[in-house]
């Protein structure tokens, strides 16, 4: 694992007094699919944030291709092509599907956003049928559809994707997971949070497991996916 | 629980003990004075923080309950020759069915609209108080007769300031019991989320209805009091800017605290006061500081405060 | 007789038809699931059911009784109890109090005892206040109980709204997704604690996408796609139903 | 709630506010005057200018050796025109300033919120205030130095007459100084023949008053008079002259003020006002005995604040005058014997009028004093 | 009788249009931020009073009105960072309290810096009346009404068609996801204090030749262009004229036909009553809001 394009080291962080995160240490490198998986409350989203700068760091570093961004400003991050899909979906309900797309490439400029919304209907045909309808029309998981391909907008050289699946129907769940395949397949970094550990580990080259809010397990998908502790705390079995 | 009761019994039994000790401090009638108004306004604003505090309901139009207990007083008194307390009562009857009519419908409103709706019914009532000249004496006021009870009337600040004082405590009291009552955790409770509320089983209107017309009470009191205290009322007393005071008082003190009320009213009614020799620039002071303590404590004063004491 | 009967119940939103001419029954005491695919009208349903929202057609039946578009705190008082796909907790107050809150309605309400805070509003307090720390141990929450609610967990949010529900002592509680956003372990825990409650006597709705817990509990199975009923039956015959694998399932269950 | 911690933080402020204020009490001083304005909001057209007389009249009076050999001082209480201010602020001068003398109230619910205390307490009090309410009855301690709005109404139903009007039409603000001003002249056009045709009303900072003026136009009436002050006053003219109004039109005295002539600009041309002599004592004939004093004291408030003074300047101008007077012929500040001198007020020549007061007659001045005007070319002229 | 109603039209699109112009700046705030700002009538004072104090000072109007429009935009700025931005945590009311606070000092400021009189300006094309059908309406007023419709067309455009709007919408929908897609959301807040500031001072200046304007005259003037904002629905720049206009003619409808001297309970009474039948306002958005 040479050449990480994000490494996080000794990372903290703490809402008020109560600590979310203690001493996080990971790393990504440029065309894997890493997974981060754990319980409610582990840190897993708070750590995502933290990375794109929309939580301040209490302790530790950040780093995007060597660069120390632990300080910097999250339109800076979006700037550099660190680019978070939010949990829970949070599209702009009341603007329009393509609005919502452009502002995905607002840090990106006009130019770049036409060929990106060409790409981004390609992928997902149903947002163009709905382009003028506001986002809080979609179904739940038509709104997923659009927050990934929102978030492809910006053009991420590291995307980060917080729990993709929650409150999808089974049906949907699969295709959720069929598209971020995709994703990686074509080459896209990608650092996954994910509730359903099970599928994401499948899908994942690597993966860490948090605890309250300290990483706790590390390995490739397949071999987590094996560990006994693993399987028993979040695989249900 | 139990823990909470005590805590309640101190902060009544310190507040007992301020209200007896303040007297024997102030030098001289004129911060008596300042005392009862803002006992007086410590006592609407006890109410309205059932209402905003507790309860969520934000009332931009308070001051017309307070405008119409003492009008009720004043007319009734020196136009018909009732007896003061007499008076008073009526004045609450007519606050309790006004406010009760009017409940339903302006509580369905939420947020900023429910704001308007409680605004443009106090500046509806003041219109009424300025215009009908006849009954009221209109802007410039009138004069009200001095209040008696049981024969006796008040011969200056000092009992003034007892009867306010014990009137003060009382509604403190009441509104503490009611806090910590069923009902008070229903409205803290459709504060927070009214559809789990109800869903819980809380009747939502019937409540938003029971504490408006409680917090109108508790104004309509000291609007009758104020009256007979000052001996004169004007409708400016039941305006826009008055409504705003009040739920300035509330929010500075710290709302859902009854303490934080009574604070808030006395910080607001004497910071004219200290400012009063600073001329121009008691306005700029006033200003200031309201924004201060609100971009620094946005909690309000006596729950940041405590907040801080139970840090250490 | 069923405790629940919902005949052709139907709301629009804008001319959009969220439910449309849906019927079921439910029978008493046993544990009933509504699966469907997002946006299918589960929680439109739910809210139809406990009366958030008015419906613009049909009917609802309590034990006989129409219902229909009644307000949520008479329909808690006629035992329909419901927890929130979003947690809607009380976050200022501790849990205990949350739960005291769903214990209104069986709690002396007087105005005049309460302001004068009288004795029988104490008594009603502790009595309460017991009561919900039977329940939060029951949920699993019996530790937290003089905790602010706001900083709960978000699984100990869920637990602590039904717990609030069963306060109220519902004949009929509905849950709303009570195992998203919960890890493998929680939700074994939270199907226990389902089982638990139908065992005493509850009858049970879930709206729920973890199928399985919804197979795991569930003696009847309503299914809901693009707001219309599109099967219904016990677990074993919906998972075979080739209408619903197609529209909800897909091939990997 | 944590009761007692929350009592004790509340307890701290409350104290630490007790002695700000007991910090800002003021040292004793030879003759202590105590005012209180209303030189905010509303009303501040009263008060600002009469704050401005106040504060230069008694330095000029200081300069010169003060009042027998005493100096002044001031203590001024600033209000919005809120009467439970104002009547704070009279138990304050009495109770914590101790003053010797109280001059305020610009507005009349000002005054009369201030009266009930200085009756209890017993002080010399001149107000500054419109309404008859003040003097009628007649209060132990309480006198006044405007003429009575009535007497501005009725100067202006006997110009009114004069140009034989039948119908007049009302147009008024609604605060408390154009309220009373309505009141009188509803209840004084009987006696002057006047039948009130149109009586409408404007609200505080209206935009437009032009629906008012139809429906005054509309009555038919043969003059109109308008009771109010302010920006509303201009707007009010303004609106006139944009329907191409031509009834006769007049103003009561709240307009009388050179900042309401050049606001108006020539839709003030022709409109007529009863004014105190201290608006246009250059134009008054030499014999006048208020020209002199007039002039002095237009010339002496232009050259400090840089603008011509109004009406009301003239009634904080002469408050001081009666106060000077009477603690000289009392011999001192001895405050029952400074309330006689005051009742026996004799020829007094101020900027209002000439005082005259009596036990009767706590405010001194008639409808004679007033003049009547008339805009012409953007300036006053005396009438009569 | 045409001309009498149309007089009373006329004045209530006079008002109305001031209104309207007070109410879009509630709205642009409001919606970046769910914030009522009850300062905003200082705004409309601080246009007015430094354009005249400007213009008494030698300045030509078509510098002096720029400059005053200026100064608001730097106060809008101020108030944003200094007061808004570092109680973002707060409740809505006591987001309210700060805002009044705001409110109380820039009027002490106004009248310690500029003075307590009322003073007024020279009407941009004269003061001829123009008459229609006998019934007449001030120049200025076409200005105002001018200056209200072209700001409506450019808050339209701003928010329909460009990036920054859509950003605007984005941050104030939902500021965490529109944080994540790049956007500065503080500058966003800060662009939008400003934006409503300038549209008060524009308002301010417009108005200034037919109200007059004095240290204390945003007060009215806040509290109508609330109410217009809140009866057309708290929150569209459609509504915040459509209700300015309404209440500017149920003014001079109540005014003139009913009672002048309680054309103003009249007015609210009809507020009361829409509001009452649309909780949200004529033109409001028909989501949940949060308080």
């Amino acid at each position: 694992m040479t050449a990480a394009l994000l490494e996080v080291a000794g990372l903290g962080a703490q809402y008020g007094r109560v600590v979310a995160l203690h001493d996080a240490t990971l790393a990504v490198a440029a065309g894997e699919l890493v997974a981060l998986v754990g319980g409610n409350g582990a840190g897993k989203t708070t750590l995502l944030r933290t990375i794109s700068g929309v939580r301040p760091a209490s302790a530790g570093s950040i780093r995007f291709e060597g660069r120390d961004i632990t300080r910097l400003a999250p339109a800076r991050r979006v700037g550099l092509g660190i680019v978070q899909v939010p949990e829970g979906r949070q599209v702009f309900a009341p603007l329009s599907v393509e609005d919502n797309l452009r502002l995905g490439a607002y840090a990106r400029g006009r130019e770049r956003s036409a060929e990106g919304l060409a790409r981004a209907y390609r992928m997902f045909p149903a947002l163009r049928q709905k382009r003028d309808l506001p986002a809080g029309s979609l179904s739940g998981g038509q709104q997923q559809m659009l927050a990934i391909a929102r978030g492809l907008m910006a053009e991420p050289r590291l995307l980060l994707l917080d729990e993709p699946s929650m409150g999808l129907a089974p049906l949907l769940i699969a295709e959720i997971f069929a598209a971020i395949a995709d994703l990686k397949r074509a080459g896209a970094t990608i650092l996954l949070v994910e509730q359903n550990a099970t599928q994401a580990l499948k899908i994942a080259d690597r993966a860490y497991v948090l605890e309250t809010g300290r990483v706790v397990l590390e390995g490739s998908g397949a071999t987590l996916a094996q560990n006994e502790r693993v399987k028993a705390a979040y695989l249900g079995m | 629980m139990i823990r909470r009761r005590e805590a309640r019994r101190g902060g009544l039994g310190a507040l007992a003990a301020v209200l007896l000790v303040l007297p024997f401090v102030l030098p001289n009638t004129y911060y008596l004075n300042v005392a009862i108004l803002a006992g007086l306004n410590a006592i609407a604003c006890i109410g309205l923080n059932l209402l905003i505090g507790y309860a969520g309901q934000i009332s931009l139009g308070h001051a017309a309950f307070f405008g119409i207990g003492a009008y009720v007083s004043a007319i009734l008194t020196a136009g018909q020759g009732w007896p003061p307390v007499l008076a008073l009562l009526a004045a609450l009857v007519l606050n309790g069915a006004l406010a009760f009519a009017v409940a339903r419908p302006i509580l369905r409103l939420r947020g900023h609209y429910l704001a308007m709706a409680t605004l443009g019914l106090g500046i509806i009532v003041a219109i009424v108080l300025a215009q009908e000249v006849r009954l009221t004496g209109g802007p410039d006021g009138m004069p009200v007769p001095p209040l008696v009870l049981l024969g006796w009337s008040p011969p200056g600040e000092a009992a003034w300031y007892g009867i306010v004082a014990v009137l003060l405590w009382i509604a403190a009291w009441l509104s503490l019991n009611l806090a910590r009552s069923p009902i008070g955790r229903a409205l803290a409770a459709l504060n927070a989320s009214e559809i789990a509320a109800a869903t819980a089983g809380v009747d939502v209107a019937r409540h938003k209805s029971l504490v408006f017309v409680l917090s109108a009470l508790y104004a309509s009191l000291a609007g009758s009091l104020f009256a007979h205290y000052a001996g004169f009322i004007t409708p400016a007393k039941a305006g826009f800017l008055q409504s705003v005071e009040l739920v300035t008082m509330v929010v500075l003190g710290g709302m859902a605290s009854t303490f934080g009320a009574v604070v808030g009213a006395a910080i607001l009614t004497a910071l004219p006061q200290i400012f009063a020799t600073f001329h121009e620039y008691e306005t700029i002071a006033l200003g200031a500081i309201l924004m201060g303590i609100m971009i620094f404590l946005p909690r309000g004063l006596v729950p940041s405060l405590a907040r801080l004491a139970g840090r250490r | 007789m069923s405790l629940l009967e919902v005949q052709s119940l139907s709301k629009t939103f804008g001319g959009v038809a969220a439910v449309a001419e849906v019927s079921f029954e439910l029978e008493a005491g046993h544990v009933h699931s509504v699966i469907g695919p997002n946006g299918a009208g589960k929680t439109t349903l739910f809210n139809l059911i406990a009366g958030a929202v008015r419906p613009s057609g049909g009917k609802v039946r309590l034990d006989g009784a129409d219902i229909t578009g009644l307000a949520p705190h008479v329909l808690a008082e006629r035992g329909i109890g419901r927890s929130f796909q979003t947690p809607q907790i009380f976050a200022a107050m501790s849990v205990a109090e949350n739960v005291m809150v769903g214990r209104h309605l069986r709690l002396d309400r007087r105005l005049l005892p309460s302001l004068l805070g009288m004795p029988a509003v104490d008594r009603a307090n502790r009595a309460a206040r017991e009561r919900a720390q039977l329940l939060l141990d029951q949920v699993g929450l019996g530790q937290e109980a003089d905790r602010p609610a706001g900083g709960l967990a978000y699984g100990a949010m869920k637990r602590l709204e039904i717990a609030r529900a069963l306060a109220g002592d519902p004949r009929l509680l509905l849950l709303d997704e009570p195992a998203a956003g919960l890890n493998p372990t929680e939700t074994a825990e939270i199907t226990a604690l389902i089982q638990a409650i139908a065992a005493a006597g509850v009858t049970v709705v879930l709206v729920e996408h973890d199928m399985r817990l919804v197979m795991a509990v569930s003696d009847h199975i309503i299914v809901l796609d693009s707001g219309r009923k599109l099967a219904d039956g016990t677990a074993a015959a919906i998972r075979a139903d080739p209408a619903v694998i197609a529209a909800y399932l897909g091939q990997a269950q | 709630m944590l009761g007692l911690k929350n009592f004790l933080a509340a307890s701290a402020l409350l104290a630490a506010g007790a002695l700000a204020f007991a910090g800002a009490a003021v040292a004793q001083a030879p003759i202590k005057l105590g005012a209180v304005l209303a030189t905010q909001g509303g009303p501040s057209f009263l008060g600002d200018p009469e704050a401005k007389v106040l504060k230069l009249y008694v330095d000029k009076m200081n300069a010169e050796g003060g009042i027998a050999g005493r100096k002044i001082e001031l203590v001024l209480y600033e209000t919005n025109g809120a009467a439970a201010d104002a009547a704070t602020f009279a138990k304050r001068l009495i109770a914590q300033d101790n003053v010797d003398f109280i001059i305020g109230g610009s507005t009349t619910g000002e005054t009369m919120a201030m009266v009930p205390e200085i009756e209890r307490a017993g002080v010399p009090f001149v107000s500054l205030g419109g309404a008859s309410v003040i003097v009628e009855p007649v209060k132990k301690w309480v006198f006044k130095v405007p003429q009575t709005d009535r007497a501005a109404v009725e100067k202006v139903y006997i110009d009114m007459k004069q140009r034989a009007a039948k119908k007049v039409g009302l147009l008024a603000g609604s605060g408390g100084f154009d309220k009373s001003c309505t009141d009188n002249a509803r209840a004084l056009a009987k006696t002057h023949g006047l039948t009130v045709a149109a009586d409408e009303t404007h609200g505080a900072q209206d935009t437009d008053m032009t629906p008012q003026w139809t429906k005054i136009k509309n009555a038919g009436v043969d003059a109109v008079l308008y009771c109010g002050f302010g920006a509303s006053s201009v707007v009010v003219t303004k609106n006139y002259a944009q329907l191409g109004l031509k009834i006769p039109f007049y103003h009561n005295h709240g307009s009388a003020s050179t900042r309401w002539i050049q606001g108006s600009g020539a839709a003030a041309e022709g409109v007529r006002l009863p004014a105190e002599p201290v608006l246009v004592a250059r134009q008054l004939p030499d014999r006048d005995p208020q020209k002199a004093a007039g002039v002095a004291f237009g010339d002496a408030y232009k050259a400090k604040y840089n603008e011509e003074p109004s009406t009301f300047a003239g009634y904080a101008y002469d408050a001081l005058l009666l106060m000077a007077d009477a603690i000289k012929r009392a011999g001192g500040t001895d405050k029952a014997k400074v309330r006689d001198a005051l009742e026996t007020t004799k020829g007094l020549v101020g900027a209002t009028g000439i005082f005259t007061m009596t036990a009767a007659d706590h405010s001194g001045v008639d409808v004679k004093s007033f003049r009547m005007v008339e805009v012409k070319n953007g300036a006053w002229r005396v009438l009569y | 009788m045409l001309e009498t109603f149309l007089q009373f039209l006329f004045s209530g699109i006079t008002a109305g249009a001031i209104y309207a112009l007070v109410a879009l700046g509630f709205t642009l705030i409001y919606n970046a931020s769910h914030v009522i700002n009850f300062a905003q009538g200082e705004f409309v004072m601080i246009g007015g009073m430094a354009t005249v104090f400007l213009a008494d000072a030698g300045w030509p109007i078509w510098a002096a009105a720029p400059l005053a429009v200026l100064l608001a935009v730097a106060v809008g700025v101020a108030l944003e960072r200094l007061a808004i931005a570092p109680a973002r945590e707060a409740s809505t009311v006591s987001l309210i309290v700060i805002t009044i606070g705001a409110s109380i000092l820039l009027r002490g400021l106004a009248q310690l810096v500029w003075d307590r009189n009322f003073h007024t300006l020279a009407p941009f094309s004269g003061e001829e009346p123009i008459r229609v059908l006998g019934a007449s309406i001030l120049p200025q007023s076409l200005w105002v009404l001018g200056g209200s419709l072209l700001a409506v067309l450019a808050l339209g455009w701003f928010f329909g068609r460009t990036l920054l709007g859509k950003a605007v919408i984005a941050t104030a929908h939902n500021r965490l996801a529109a944080e994540l897609m790049g956007i500065e959301t503080r500058h966003v807040m800060t662009l939008c204090f400003a934006l409503s500031a300038l549209l008060g001072a524009l308002g301010g200046v417009l108005i200034t030749p037919i109200t007059l304007t004095s240290y204390d005259a945003g007060v009215m003037l806040g509290l109508k262009g609330f109410s217009a904002a809140i009866l057309g629905g708290m929150g569209s720049a459609t509504g915040a004229v459509v209700g300015g206009l309404l209440l500017g003619v149920v003014e001079a409808m109540g005014a003139g036909f009913l009672s002048s001297a309680y054309k103003d309970a009249i007015a609210f009474v009809l507020i009361l009553v829409v509001l009452v039948a649309v909780p949200r306002g004529l033109m409001g958005a028909r989501g949940a809001e949060r308080v």
